[in-house]
């Protein structure tokens, strides 16, 4: 299973801060496409994501257990 | 003593200051974004602040560590606050010291040009009639060319 | 409530953060100028710092004047301490604020570098072996070619 | 009268903060020559004057009344 931490407005738009997958393997493209299609997040292709709280590239492979962060934008400071 | 943390509560600058505070420093610089009445024009009633917690503070800590390979005997803490701010509230400290003081300015102005790249933290405006998450819409910050730069130059 | 001015006892930090703070300022610099234990190898004991204080304390305020005509709506305030200080301890401290954090910076440096060149107060560093009124001989500021300059640029 | 404040090591050298002179007018250059000559205060070429409270040019006159300052560079800061 792979765990999916929501933020700012992708938080607000599905109305919760995780999502739950079952999936064993996926890249970081793979995942972001899957976000787009199954839950319209259409804003997650200007997202960074982070894998177990470090920045990710596209290509990146996500694991089972892993910690996935969705980052939109930043805007602290 | 944490040198680089997220905080619900209010921030005291003074602590931030004993933290850097030390027998070669020359020069103490503080940074305090605080939360602005007006921002293009637009009356903001309060803003709030999300962080993606664990991440902010290690990127915080990674920031640090940039600034102690750039300016030699630079001392950093920062810390950020997140939740409910008002009106001239502080959202932002960041104490720099140095034994120069050239150093102690640019590794503060440094510090927080960073916060603004690679920290997870979100901002929501608050207007009386409505409200907003910002993010590249206002800033400048976009993500869609690729990670966020690691290193300035 | 005085915005510059020449003290004998111990700075707060914090009195000045609030004599700039306002509604309009996102963000609010300050830099503190602490006796630094060592000075080009040699260990300091103590400072004596004395001032002309009444015109030390017009140029205070002319910096504040030149600041606000090079920064518009920075706000600024400038305390220098004067007699016997400890290592650690401020001489200086300044505050600006302003709705834009690069004025911040900036004004606040260009306040330090002319506190430097034209404000009348003098340095004596107290050593082990010895004691020097601080001027031309460490630091770049001479006299001899005539005024102080009064603009930077 | 004209009185000449003295601060930091002309205040030392001579042991006093303060110097009275009965002039009526003086420049500033020549104010300068005469504190040389008179109290040996050799380090007065390289110091500024204040004529109450304002820089002066060397070619300033300063009549009885003035309060003059012998400012040495200056290390605040």
């Amino acid at each position: 299973m792979i765990t999916v931490l929501l933020f700012a407005q992708l938080q607000e738009q599905l109305q919760k801060d995780k999502l739950p997958l079952e999936m064993d393997r996926i890249s970081v493209r793979e995942l972001k496409e899957y976000l787009k299609e199954e839950f319209g997040l259409v804003r997650v292709t200007e997202a960074m994501v982070a894998i177990n709280e470090a920045y990710a590239l596209e290509d990146d492979e996500i694991k089972s257990g892993d910690i996935v962060a969705i980052i939109p934008p930043v805007s602290g400071g | 003593m944490k040198l680089f943390e997220i905080v619900t509560e209010p921030i005291n600058t003074n602590e931030l200051i004993q933290k850097v505070e030390k027998r070669e420093a020359g020069a103490i610089t503080t940074f305090i974004g605080t939360v602005r009445e007006f921002t293009n024009g637009k009356r903001t009633v309060y803003l709030e602040y999300q962080a993606y917690v664990p991440m902010a503070e290690k990127m915080l800590a990674q920031i640090g560590e940039e600034i102690t390979s750039k300016w030699e005997n630079a001392i950093v803490a920062i810390t950020h606050r997140i939740g409910s701010l008002d009106i001239g509230e502080a959202a932002v400290v960041i104490a720099v010291s140095s034994p120069h003081r050239k150093a102690a300015y640019e590794a503060n102005e440094y510090a927080i040009e960073r916060i603004k790249q690679i920290v997870p933290i979100w901002k929501k405006e608050i207007w009386e009639d409505g409200q907003e998450w910002i993010g590249d819409q206002l800033e400048k910050t976009s993500y869609q060319n690729g990670l966020p730069k690691m290193e300035k130059e």
